[in-house]
C-alpha cells in the first residue's frame, strides 16, 4: 500500500520539467519545420503558417497545465497528501509558466520576421 | 512594410543630431575617449549599421538601469533601514524583479530586434542590385567588380562602393572560414567554404572606413584587413571604367626596367597584370595596384617604399603569408620595381 | 618513533664524502699539473683503448637504430656516384684498391683504417651513420651537407661493395681518374675541369653517373655561374660538390658556365610513360598551377624567357627533381636567396605531386645551344 | 530522555563500532596516499590541480595581454600567439573550469548529503588522476611549440590536416578527450550519487540547493557532452583518414561542427555557472543567518537554465548566414534564458535582506557580492548580444571577449573563490586570512574591471578578437592599455591568494575547523575519514538550524549506520523522490587499479597521438588489464544477512534489479550513449539536408538490397532474445546451468555477425567510407554500432568469466545484468539505424 503511494523518479522530474519539455519540442519542431520546409519546397508562407501553427499547439498544453496544476500533478502520481506536493506545483508551475513565455516569444519570431530569407 | 517604414524612420534618426547628442551624452557617461575611428561600430557611414545603433544603444540603456537598479537594491539589502529589508526579503521581490520586470523588457527588446531584422531582410528582398563577389583568402581579399556590359573586373583588399546605392556583396570562400566586417557599413558575415553568403550593404556617405577579418582564420588572421572607399555614384561609375582597362604601360625608363623585372622574375606566376604577360590567379590582381590605399590587406601604406619592403622581407611585415621573400634584387632593380607597380594606377 | 641513523652509518657516509672531495682534487691536479702527455706518439693503454672501441661500437650501433636503408642502395649506379667522391674526398685516407695508405695518415692516432677490410665491421646503417655524423676525437668529419642522406647514401652504396675489390673494379667504378686530392684542380684548364665534371655529371656522349648528378649541358650559364658560387660560400650544401667548388676561382667558374650552357650532351632515357596519370598531373602544374592550392605554374619561371637565374628543368632526370623539391620542402635547401622562393612553394605539394611534376620535366626535350640563352 | 526513544540508536554504543568504522575508512599511508579513493583526499587533489591550471591558464592570459599592452608589439610572434590564445581558452574551459565543479562536487557532495562516500570511489579516482596525467601532457605541448593554434573551438576546414598539418591540433582532441572520458564518468558519479545517497528524509524538496545545482550539471554533461564527442571523433576521423564530414567539395559541410561544438559549448557555460550559482545559494543563507528567500524558484531556476541553455546554440552562428527566422527562434531562447538568472540575482538580494542580523561581510561574501555585480553586467551585455542585429556588429569581437569573461569570472570564478574561503574551513585546520582576503578580494575585484571592461569599449571600435597585433591609428591603445594592467592588477590578487593557501591550508580528514559560519547543511557535522558517525534522519532543510542537538546526536552514533557493520566501507542508499532508507551499498576501498587504468590510458592515446604504434598497444593492455582487475572486485558476495542501521530498520546489503546503483549507473551511460547517437542522427540528417544531391549521388553504389538489412534486423533481434532466455536459465545460488554461458555467448555472435554483415553489405557493393559525405555517414553508424558492440562483448565475456567462477547466480546477477542493459540499447540502436541508413535514402525526395 505504501508502496503505491511512493512517488517514483521519472515522473516526478517530468511534472517538474513538464513545461520545459513542451519548451524544448517546440523548438525543435520549428526550427526544423522552417528549415525543411524552405530547403524542400522553398515556401515561405508554407513556413511562416506552419510554426505559428505549430506555437498555438504546443502552447495550449502548457496553458491548460498551468490552469489545471493539481489535477495535472495527480497524473503524474504527486498525491494530494504528499508532504512536498506544494513544492513540486510550484516548481511546475514557475517551469510552465517560463517556457510558455519561451514559447510565445519563439512565435513571435514567426509573426514578425519573414521565413526562408536570410536578412543581410 | 511596417518593418520597411520603421527601418526607414530609425535611419533617418541616426542622422539627426539628436540621437548623436544622446550618443555623445553617453560617451561622457562611460569613459570613452572618442568612439570615432575608421573602424568603429559607433560611428555608422551605412544603412544598416544606422539600423543597428538604435537598439543598440537602447540596449546599453536598459543594461545601465537595470545595473543600477540591482546596485541600488543590493545597497539597501545590506544596509538600509531594518524596515526597507524586511519589505525586500520577500517572496514577492522575486516573482517581480525576477520574472514580471525581466519579462517585460525582454519582450520589448526582443521585438525591437526582430523588426530590425526584419528591416535586413526587406533590404536583402530587393531585386535587381549590383553585386561585388568577395572572396576571403589565405591572408587577403579578392574582391571581384562586375560592369554594366557584365565583364568581372578583380581587384583586391579595398572595396569601393556607389553612396546611397544598395548593394549586394557575394561572400565565398575557397579555403577556411573568414568573416566580412566593415563596421561602419554593417554588421559582418562569414564566409565559409561550399556556401555563398549574401550581404546587402549601402553606404550613406562619401568616404574611407576599415574592415577587418572578424572569423579567426588562422596564421596571419590578425593582419587581414582591407579599406571601404564609398563614393559617389558617378565618380564611382568613373572608377570602375577606368579599372576595367588594362594596365598601364610604363611611362618612364625605370618603369619599363621595372616591368621587365617583374615578367623576369616570376611574379606572374601569382599576379596579374591585365595587359601584360602576367596571368597568376594566386595572388591579388595588380593591374591597377599603384591605385589602392594599402599593400598586404592593409598591413602597410600604399608607397615605393613598402613595396620594396614586401617583396623582400614579406615574411617579417605578416609572417605565414604565401608569397615567398624574393631578395634576388639589387637596391636599383627594387626601386624599379616599385616603381613599376606605382604607376600601375 | 624515527630511528636516528646508526653512528657506524654516520661515519660510512662521512667517509665516502672525503674520498669523493679527495678524488677531485686529485684529478685537479692531474689536470692543471699538465702531466698528461697528449702525444699522438704515445698509445694509449690496451685497456684505455678496449673501453674506447667498446663505447664507440655501442655508440654508433645504438644511435643508426631506425635507419632504413633507400630501395635502390644496390644500384650500380648510385655506388658509381658514390665512388667519385671516394676517390676524391676519403681515398687519401682510407686508402683503396689502387692505393695503399698514406705513410703520413698512418701515424694519425688513432690512424684512419683501411677501408677495404674496416667496412666488414659494420652494418649498413651503421657506416651511414659514421659517413653522416663522423667520429669525436678521431679526425672523421661530419658530412659537410647536413639533411642530404642522399648523398651519403651514395657513398655507402659504394662502401658496401669496397671490401675484396680488385683493382680494375675499382677504376672502372670511380671513372679511373686518379686524382690525390682537391688541390689538384688548380692549374687546369676548362677542357681538363670539364672531362672532371664529366666524370660524374657526363658528357657529349655518356650519360651522368647517377641522375643524382644532374646533366649540365645546356642549363643557363646565369643558374650555372650561381650554382657553383652558392656551392663555394656554402649557402647551397652540398658534401660532394662543395669541395670542389670551393677550389674554382671566379673566373673559372664563368668559364664552365659558359662551357656547359654551350655544349650538348647525351640525352637521358625517359622512364615515364608518355600519357601516364603522373605525367598529366605534372603537365598541369608546370603549365597551370593549381589556384586552390597556391601552386604557381613551373613554367613561369622555368622558362627560357624568365631570368638566367631560374634554372632550365626540361630534360633533367625525375629522380634529381624530386629529390631537389623534397628538400626545399623539408627545409634542407632553403637558406640561398632562390631558394627561399622554391622552399615555401615545395612545402605545398604532396609527395604525388612532386613525383608528377618531377616527371613532367623528365620528359621535355632540353633545347641545345646557345640560342636559347640569355 | 523522550527525544533520545525517537533516534534511531541508542547509547551506549557498543565497544569496538567506532574503531571498526575508522579501520574500514582509514586512508593508505605514506605513498600509498595516491591510491586513496575517499572523496576529501580525491576532491583535495582534484581541486589542486584545476586550481593549477587555473594559474597556468592565467599566466598564458598575462602573456596575451602583454603582447597587446602597445600597437605593433612584437612580444611573442604570430604563431606562438595563436598557441597561446588556444591553449588559455581550452585550459580554461576544459582543464580548469569543468573539472573545478566536479572536483567541488566529488568534496562536497557526500558530505552535504552525509553519505560516507560518492557510491563509486574508484571511478572518482580514476577520473581524476586521467584528468591529471591527460591534462599535464597536453598542456605541456606549449612549451614544445606543439601546442594546438586553431582557437579552442576548432574550426573546421582550418583544423584540417589541409590546413593544420602536423600534431597540434591532434593533441586538442586528445585534451578534450581525456577531459570527455573524466566528465562523463563524474556526471554518472554525481548523478547516482545525488539521487540515491541522500540521508534518509531528505527528500527531493529539501535537497540543498547545491545538490539540486549538480544533478541539473551532470545531467546537462549527459547532453551535451556527446555532442563534442562525436564531433571530436569525425575531425580526428577526417584529419587522419579523410572521410568528408567537414569538407564541402564532397557534400560535408563546416558548419556541421559548429552545430555540434556549440550544442555542447553553450550549454558549457551554464554547466560551469550552475554549480556555482548553487553555492552561492549555500554561502548567502550562511552569511544572512537566514533561509534561502525563494528556494523554490532557484530549482525553477536551475531547471530552466538547464533547458533554455540547450536552446541557444545557434547563438554562436548569428552571423553565418543562417535564415532570420531560425535566428530569431534562438534569439528568443537566448532572451528566455535571462529569466531565470534574473530571477537567482533577486534571491539572493531578498535573502541578503531578510537576514536579521545585517549580512555579515566576510572573504566569501565579499566575493560574492562581487560576483554578483559582475554577472548583473555580464548577463546584461548577455542580452544585447542575444539581439542579432546587435550581434551581427559585436559578434568576434573584442565586446564578446569582455562580456564572456564578465560571464564566466564572475559567474564562476568568484563564487569559486567565495566557496574556498567559506569551505576550507570544513577539511583545513586552519582559515584562511580575512584580513589577507580583503586584500584578494578587491585587487580582483578591481583589477577585474580594468581588464575587462574596456574591452567592451576596444570591440565596439571594431577590434576583433584572436588578433596578435593591431595597428596604432584605430583608437584602441588606450583600452588595450589599460586591460593589460587591470590583468596584472588581478593577477596580483590570485598571487596573494595562493600565498595564502599555502601559509594557512593545512588538510584534513577529521573535521577542521568546526561550522565557523554557524551555517545549517549537513556538511558543517563533525566528520572524520568515515565522513560522519552516523548518517543523520533529515527532517529539513537547513538540519543544523532546526535540529540543534543534531550535531552531538550524529557524533555519538544515535543516528542511521553508526558503525560498519559488514566490516568494509559502506553507506545507505534511499530512494530517489523520498528518500526511504533501501540497502546499505558496498563500497571498494584504497587501490592501484584506478590509477594505473588512468596511466594506461593515458599512456594509450598519448602513444597513438605521436604515432608510437607498439608502446600505446602495450598501454592499452594495461588499462584493460587494470580495468577487469579493479571490475572483479566489485560485485560483492549477495550471501551476506541483512544488517540493522538503527530504528529497527534491516536493510540488505546486496541488490540487484532495478533498485541497484549499478543499474542506475548503467541507465545513465545508455543516456549519454543514446544522446551520442542522437546527435549522430542530427548530423545525418543535417548533411542530408545540405547536400541532398550526394544523398547518394549520381553514380554511387546502390544500397544492398532491402533484403540484407532485413536478415541483420531479425539476428539483432534473435540476439536480444537470447539474452532474454539467458536471463531465465540463470542458475539458483550453488547450482549450475551449462546452456548459460553458451546462450549469452551465442547472443553477443548474432550482434558480431550482424555488424560485420551491415558492413561488408556496404563494402561489397562499392561503396568507400572517404567517397562523399553520404558513404562516410553510412560507415560512421557502423563505427558507433561498433563501439557499442564491443562494450557489450566485453560484458558478456566478463559475465561468462564470473559464471565459470562460481561468482553468478540468481542472486548474485548484477554483472549479468549490466551486460543486458547495454546489449537491449545496442539492439535498440542498431534497428534505428538499419532504418536510417536503408530505408531513408530510398524515401527521400
Amino acid at each position: 500500500m505504501l508502496e503505491e503511494q511512493r512517488p517514483s523518479l521519472a515522473p516526478t522530474f517530468g511534472y517538474l520539467m513538464l513545461g520545459s519539455l513542451f519548451w524544448a519540442v517546440h523548438l525543435l519542431v520549428v526550427y526544423a519545420a522552417h528549415t525543411l520546409i524552405c530547403a524542400l519546397a522553398s515556401s515561405p508562407t508554407a513556413s511562416s503558417l506552419t510554426v505559428v501553427a505549430l506555437t498555438a499547439i504546443l502552447a495550449l498544453p502548457v496553458a491548460f497545465v498551468l490552469l489545471n496544476q493539481r489535477r495535472t500533478g495527480r497524473w503524474f502520481g504527486i498525491s494530494d497528501e504528499l508532504p512536498d506536493r506544494k513544492t513540486y506545483d510550484a516548481i511546475s508551475r514557475f517551469i510552465g509558466l517560463l517556457s510558455l513565455a519561451g514559447i510565445l516569444w519563439a512565435g513571435v519570431a514567426a509573426a514578425i520576421v519573414s521565413s526562408c530569407a536570410t536578412g543581410r | 512594410m511596417m518593418a520597411m517604414r520603421f527601418l526607414k524612420r530609425s535611419v533617418a534618426a541616426g542622422r539627426q543630431p539628436v540621437t548623436r547628442s544622446i550618443a555623445a551624452a553617453l560617451l561622457l557617461i562611460l569613459p570613452i575617449a572618442g568612439c570615432s575611428g575608421p573602424q568603429s561600430a559607433l560611428s555608422p557611414r551605412g544603412v544598416e549599421a544606422f539600423s543597428i545603433g538604435p537598439l543598440f544603444w537602447t540596449a546599453t540603456w536598459v543594461g545601465l538601469v537595470v545595473t543600477l537598479i540591482v546596485v541600488v537594491l543590493v545597497a539597501v539589502a545590506l544596509y538600509g533601514p531594518e524596515r526597507w529589508r524586511t519589505w525586500l526579503g520577500q517572496d514577492w521581490i522575486i516573482i517581480g524583479g525576477g520574472i514580471v520586470f525581466p519579462v517585460t523588457v525582454l519582450s520589448g527588446l526582443l521585438v525591437y530586434g526582430l523588426l530590425i531584422m526584419q528591416a535586413g531582410a526587406m533590404r536583402s528582398a530587393q531585386v535587381g542590385l549590383e553585386s561585388i563577389t568577395i572572396r576571403g583568402k589565405l591572408w587577403w581579399w579578392e574582391v571581384v567588380y562586375t560592369t554594366p556590359e557584365g565583364e568581372e573586373i578583380p581587384s583586391a583588399n579595398e572595396l569601393r562602393l556607389p553612396v546611397d546605392r544598395p548593394v549586394r556583396l557575394l561572400l565565398e570562400s575557397d579555403n577556411v572560414i573568414h568573416s566580412f566586417w566593415a563596421p561602419q557599413l554593417g554588421g559582418k558575415l562569414d564566409m565559409i567554404p561550399g556556401r555563398t553568403n549574401e550581404l546587402v550593404v549601402e553606404a550613406t556617405e562619401a568616404g574611407v572606413s576599415r574592415g577587418q577579418c572578424a572569423e579567426y582564420c588562422g596564421g596571419a588572421h590578425a593582419l587581414m584587413s582591407f579599406f571601404v572607399v564609398a563614393m559617389p555614384q558617378d565618380e564611382y561609375d568613373a572608377w570602375l571604367a577606368s579599372k576595367a582597362e588594362g594596365a598601364r604601360a610604363p611611362a618612364t625608363a625605370e618603369q619599363e626596367r621595372g616591368q621587365r623585372l617583374f615578367l623576369e622574375n616570376g611574379c606572374g606566376a601569382c599576379h596579374q597584370v591585365r595587359g601584360t604577360e602576367a596571368r597568376g590567379l594566386i595572388g591579388p590582381d595588380l593591374t591597377h595596384v599603384g591605385s589602392r590605399l594599402s599593400l598586404a590587406a592593409a598591413a602597410l601604406p600604399n608607397d615605393t617604399k613598402a613595396l620594396m619592403r614586401w617583396i623582400t622581407d614579406g615574411q617579417h611585415i605578416k609572417p605565414e603569408n604565401r608569397m615567398p621573400p624574393f631578395r634576388q634584387f639589387s637596391g636599383g632593380e627594387l626601386s624599379a620595381l616599385a616603381a613599376y607597380l606605382s604607376g600601375l594606377e | 618513533m624515527r630511528r636516528p641513523l646508526l653512528p657506524g652509518r654516520k661515519g660510512l657516509f662521512l667517509a665516502l664524502v672525503i674520498v669523493l672531495f679527495a678524488g677531485l682534487a686529485l684529478g685537479a691536479v692531474f689536470i692543471f699539473s699538465g702531466v698528461y702527455n697528449v702525444a699522438a706518439a704515445r698509445h694509449h693503454f690496451d685497456i684505455t683503448n678496449a673501453v674506447i672501441r667498446l663505447t664507440l661500437r655501442r655508440s654508433v650501433k645504438t644511435h643508426s637504430l631506425g635507419i632504413e636503408p633507400p630501395a635502390g642502395l644496390a644500384e650500380e649506379a648510385l655506388a658509381r656516384l658514390g665512388a667519385r667522391h671516394y676517390a676524391l674526398g676519403c681515398e687519401p685516407c682510407h686508402a683503396s684498391p689502387a692505393s695503399s695508405r698514406n705513410p703520413v695518415v698512418a701515424e694519425m692516432y688513432p690512424a684512419p683504417p683501411p677501408l677495404s677490410e674496416a667496412v666488414n665491421h659494420w652494418q649498413t646503417e651503421e657506416l651511414f651513420w659514421i659517413v653522416k655524423n663522423g667520429l669525436k676525437f678521431t679526425g672523421m668529419p661530419s658530412w659537410p651537407a647536413p639533411g642530404h642522406d642522399e648523398e651519403v647514401w651514395a657513398l655507402v652504396a659504394f662502401l658496401e661493395r669496397l671490401p675484396n675489390m680488385d683493382l680494375k673494379t675499382y677504376a672502372e667504378l670511380t671513372g679511373s681518374t686518379r686524382t690525390a686530392d682537391f688541390a689538384f684542380l688548380q692549374d687546369m684548364s676548362v677542357e681538363g675541369l670539364a672531362a672532371m665534371c664529366g666524370a660524374c655529371h657526363g658528357d657529349a656522349q655518356t650519360a651522368p653517373v647517377h641522375p643524382f648528378a644532374p646533366p649540365l649541358h645546356g642549363q643557363k650559364p646565369a643558374y650555372l655561374r650561381r650554382a657553383l658560387i652558392e656551392y663555394a660560400q656554402n649557402r647551397r650544401q652540398s658534401g660532394i660538390m662543395e669541395p670542389i667548388a670551393n677550389e674554382l676561382g671566379t673566373d673559372v667558374i664563368e668559364q664552365l658556365a659558359r662551357f656547359y650552357s654551350n655544349a650538348s650532351g647525351a640525352p637521358m632515357p625517359s622512364q615515364t610513360p608518355p600519357g601516364s596519370a603522373a605525367l598529366r598531373r605534372g603537365e598541369e602544374i608546370a603549365e597551370h598551377g593549381i589556384r586552390g592550392s597556391d601552386i604557381p605554374a613551373c613554367r613561369s619561371c622555368h622558362a627560357d624567357s624568365a631570368s638566367g637565374e631560374f634554372p632550365r628543368l626540361d630534360g633533367l632526370p625525375a629522380e634529381y627533381i624530386a629529390i631537389q623539391l623534397r628538400l626545399f620542402r623539408d627545409g634542407v635547401r632553403a637558406s640561398s636567396t632562390y631558394a627561399a622562393i622554391m622552399a615555401p612553394i615545395a612545402q605545398r605539394l604532396s609527395e604525388e605531386q612532386i613525383e608528377g611534376v618531377a616527371a613532367f620535366f623528365a620528359s621535355q626535350r632540353p633545347i641545345a645551344g646557345e640560342a636559347a640563352q640569355r | 530522555m523522550a527525544v533520545d526513544r525517537e533516534l534511531p540508536n541508542s547509547l551506549p554504543r557498543p565497544e569496538g563500532e567506532l574503531e571498526a568504522l575508522e579501520r574500514a575508512w582509514a586512508l593508505p599511508k605514506g605513498f600509498r596516499l595516491i591510491t586513496a579513493v575517499n572523496n576529501q583526499a580525491i576532491g583535495i587533489i582534484y581541486i589542486g590541480v584545476a586550481l593549477l591550471f587555473f594559474i597556468l591558464a592565467g599566466i598564458l592570459g598575462l602573456i596575451i595581454r602583454t603582447q597587446l599592452a602597445v600597437p605593433g608589439n612584437n612580444l611573442v610572434g604570430q604563431d606562438f600567439y595563436n598557441q597561446l590564445f588556444t591553449m588559455h581558452g581550452t585550459t580554461m574551459m576544459f582543464l580548469f573550469a569543468v573539472p573545478v565543479v566536479e572536483a567541488l562536487g566529488v568534496l562536497l557532495l557526500p558530505q552535504m548529503l552525509a553519505a560516507r562516500d560518492l557510491p563509486f570511489p574508484r571511478l572518482s579516482a580514476f577520473a581524476m588522476w586521467a584528468y591529471v596525467v591527460g591534462g599535464l601532457v597536453f598542456f605541456s605541448t606549449i612549451l614544445y611549440d606543439l601546442a594546438p593554434k586553431g582557437g579552442w573551438f576548432m574550426y573546421p576546414p582550418l583544423t584540417l590536416s589541409e590546413f593544420s598539418p602536423g600534431n597540434n591540433a591532434d593533441f586538442w582532441l586528445l585534451g578534450i578527450g581525456f577531459i570527455e572520458i573524466s566528465a562523463i564518468a563524474g556526471a554518472i558519479e554525481i548523478i547516482v550519487g545525488t539521487l540515491r545517497t541522500r540521508p534518509p528524509g531528505m527528500t527531493l524538496a529539501r535537497m540543498p540547493i547545491f545538490a539540486w545545482a549538480m544533478l541539473i550539471f551532470a545531467a546537462m554533461i549527459m547532453i551535451a557532452f556527446p555532442a563534442v564527442i562525436l564531433a571530436t571523433m569525425m575531425l580526428e576521423i577526417e584529419r587522419a583518414f579523410g572521410w568528408p564530414f567537414f569538407s564541402a567539395g564532397k557534400g560535408g559541410d563546416p558548419l556541421l561542427w559548429q552545430h555540434l561544438f556549440w550544442f555542447f559549448g553553450h550549454p558549457e557555460v551554464y554547466i560551469i555557472f550552475l554549480p556555482a550559482a548553487g553555492l552561492v545559494s549555500m554561502i548567502v543563507p550562511a552569511m544572512a543567518q537566514h533561509r534561502l528567500v525563494g528556494y523554490r524558484l532557484i530549482v525553477v531556476a536551475l531547471i530552466a537554465t538547464g533547458f533554455f541553455s540547450f536552446g541557444l546554440w545557434v547563438h554562436h552562428m548569428f552571423t553565418t548566414g543562417i535564415p532570420s527566422l531560425s535566428l530569431g527562434f534562438f534569439s528568443a531562447a537566448s532572451m528566455a534564458v535571462a529569466i531565470p538568472s534574473g530571477i537567482q540575482v533577486f534571491s539572493w538580494i531578498a535573502t541578503i535582506a531578510a537576514g536579521r542580523k545585517p549580512f555579515r561581510i566576510t572573504s566569501a561574501s565579499l566575493f560574492v557580492l562581487g560576483f554578483l555585480f559582475i554577472f548583473t553586467v555580464g548577463g546584461l551585455t548577455g542580452v544585447m548580444v542575444a539581439l542579432v542585429p546587435v550581434d551581427f556588429q559585436v559578434h568576434d569581437t573584442y565586446f564578446v571577449v569582455a562580456h564572456f569573461h564578465y560571464v564566466l569570472i564572475g559567474g564562476m570564478v568568484f563564487p569559486l573563490f567565495a566557496t574556498l574561503y567559506y569551505w576550507i574551513p570544513m577539511i583545513s585546520r586552519n582559515m584562511l586570512s580575512e584580513r589577507l582576503g580583503r586584500w584578494v578580494f578587491w585587487l580582483m575585484f578591481i583589477g577585474f574591471n580594468l581588464a575587462f571592461f574596456p574591452m567592451h569599449i576596444a570591440g565596439l571600435l571594431g577590434m576583433p578578437r584572436r588578433v596578435w597585433t593591431y595597428p596604432g591609428d584605430l583608437g584602441w591603445n588606450s583600452y588595450n592599455m589599460a586591460s593589460t594592467v587591470g590583468a596584472y592588477i588581478l593577477a596580483a590578487g590570485v598571487a596573494l591568494f595562493v600565498i595564502d593557501l599555502f601559509r594557512r591550508f593545512r588538510p584534513t580528514m577529521s573535521g577542521g575547523v568546526e561550522n565557523p559560519w554557524s551555517a545549517g547543511t549537513l556538511e558543517w557535522l563533525p566528520s572524520d575519514a568515515y565522513a560522519t558517525r552516523s548518517i543523520p534522519f533529515v527532517t529539513s532543510r537547513e538540519p543544523l538550524w532546526d535540529q540543534p542537538s543534531l550535531a552531538r546526536e550524529v557524533n555519538e552514533g544515535r543516528h542511521f549506520l553508526p558503525g560498519a557493520p559488514t566490516g568494509g566501507r559502506e553507506t545507505i542508499v534511499t530512494s530517489a523522490v523520498d528518500a526511504l532508507p533501501q540497502y546499505v551499498i558496498r563500497m571498494p576501498g584504497p587501490g592501484w587499479s584506478p590509477l594505473i587504468a588512468s596511466l594506461g590510458m593515458a599512456g594509450f592515446f598519448l602513444l597513438l597521438t605521436v604515432k608510437l604504434v607498439v608502446p600505446a598497444l602495450i598501454s592499452g593492455v594495461v588499462f584493460i588489464v587494470a580495468v577487469l582487475v579493479w571490475a572483479w572486485s566489485l560485485d560483492h558476495d549477495a550471501n551476506v544477512p541483512a544488517v540493522d542501521i538503527g530504528a529497527g530498520i534491516r536493510l540488505p546489503v546486496y541488490m540487484a534489479g532495478p533498485v541497484s546503483h549499478s543499474w542506475w549507473a548503467m541507465t545513465v551511460l545508455i543516456l549519454v550513449a543514446s544522446s551520442l547517437y542522437l546527435a549522430y542522427v542530427f548530423s545525418y540528417f543535417y548533411l542530408w539536408v545540405v547536400s541532398p544531391d550526394v544523398w547518394p549521388p549520381e553514380g554511387s553504389p546502390a544500397l544492398p538490397h532491402i533484403f540484407w538489412p532485413g536478415i541483420i534486423g531479425l539476428l539483432i533481434l534473435g540476439g536480444t532474445v537470447l539474452l532474454l532466455f539467458a536471463r531465465r536459465i540463470l542458475p539458483a545460488p550453488g547450482s549450475t546451468s551449462r546452456a548459460f554461458p553458451f546462450v549469452v555467448a551465442l547472443a553477443m555472435a548474432c550482434f558480431l555477425v550482424a555488424l560485420t554483415g551491415e558492413i561488408w553489405g556496404h563494402w561489397a557493393s562499392g561503396l568507400r567510407p572517404a567517397d562523399n559525405a553520404y558513404a562516410t555517414m553510412v560507415y560512421m553508424a557502423c563505427f558507433l554500432n561498433l563501439q557499442v558492440i564491443t562494450g557489450c562483448v566485453f560484458l558478456a565475456g566478463f559475465t561468462i568469466a564470473r559464471y565459470f567462477t562460481g561468482k553468478l547466480d540468481k542472486e548474485r546477477r548484477v554483472n549479468f545484468e549490466s551486460t543486458a542493459l547495454l546489449t537491449y540499447y545496442a539492439a535498440a540502436q542498431f534497428l534505428l539505424g538499419l532504418v536510417i541508413i536503408h530505408v531513408f535514402p530510398r524515401v527521400a525526395i
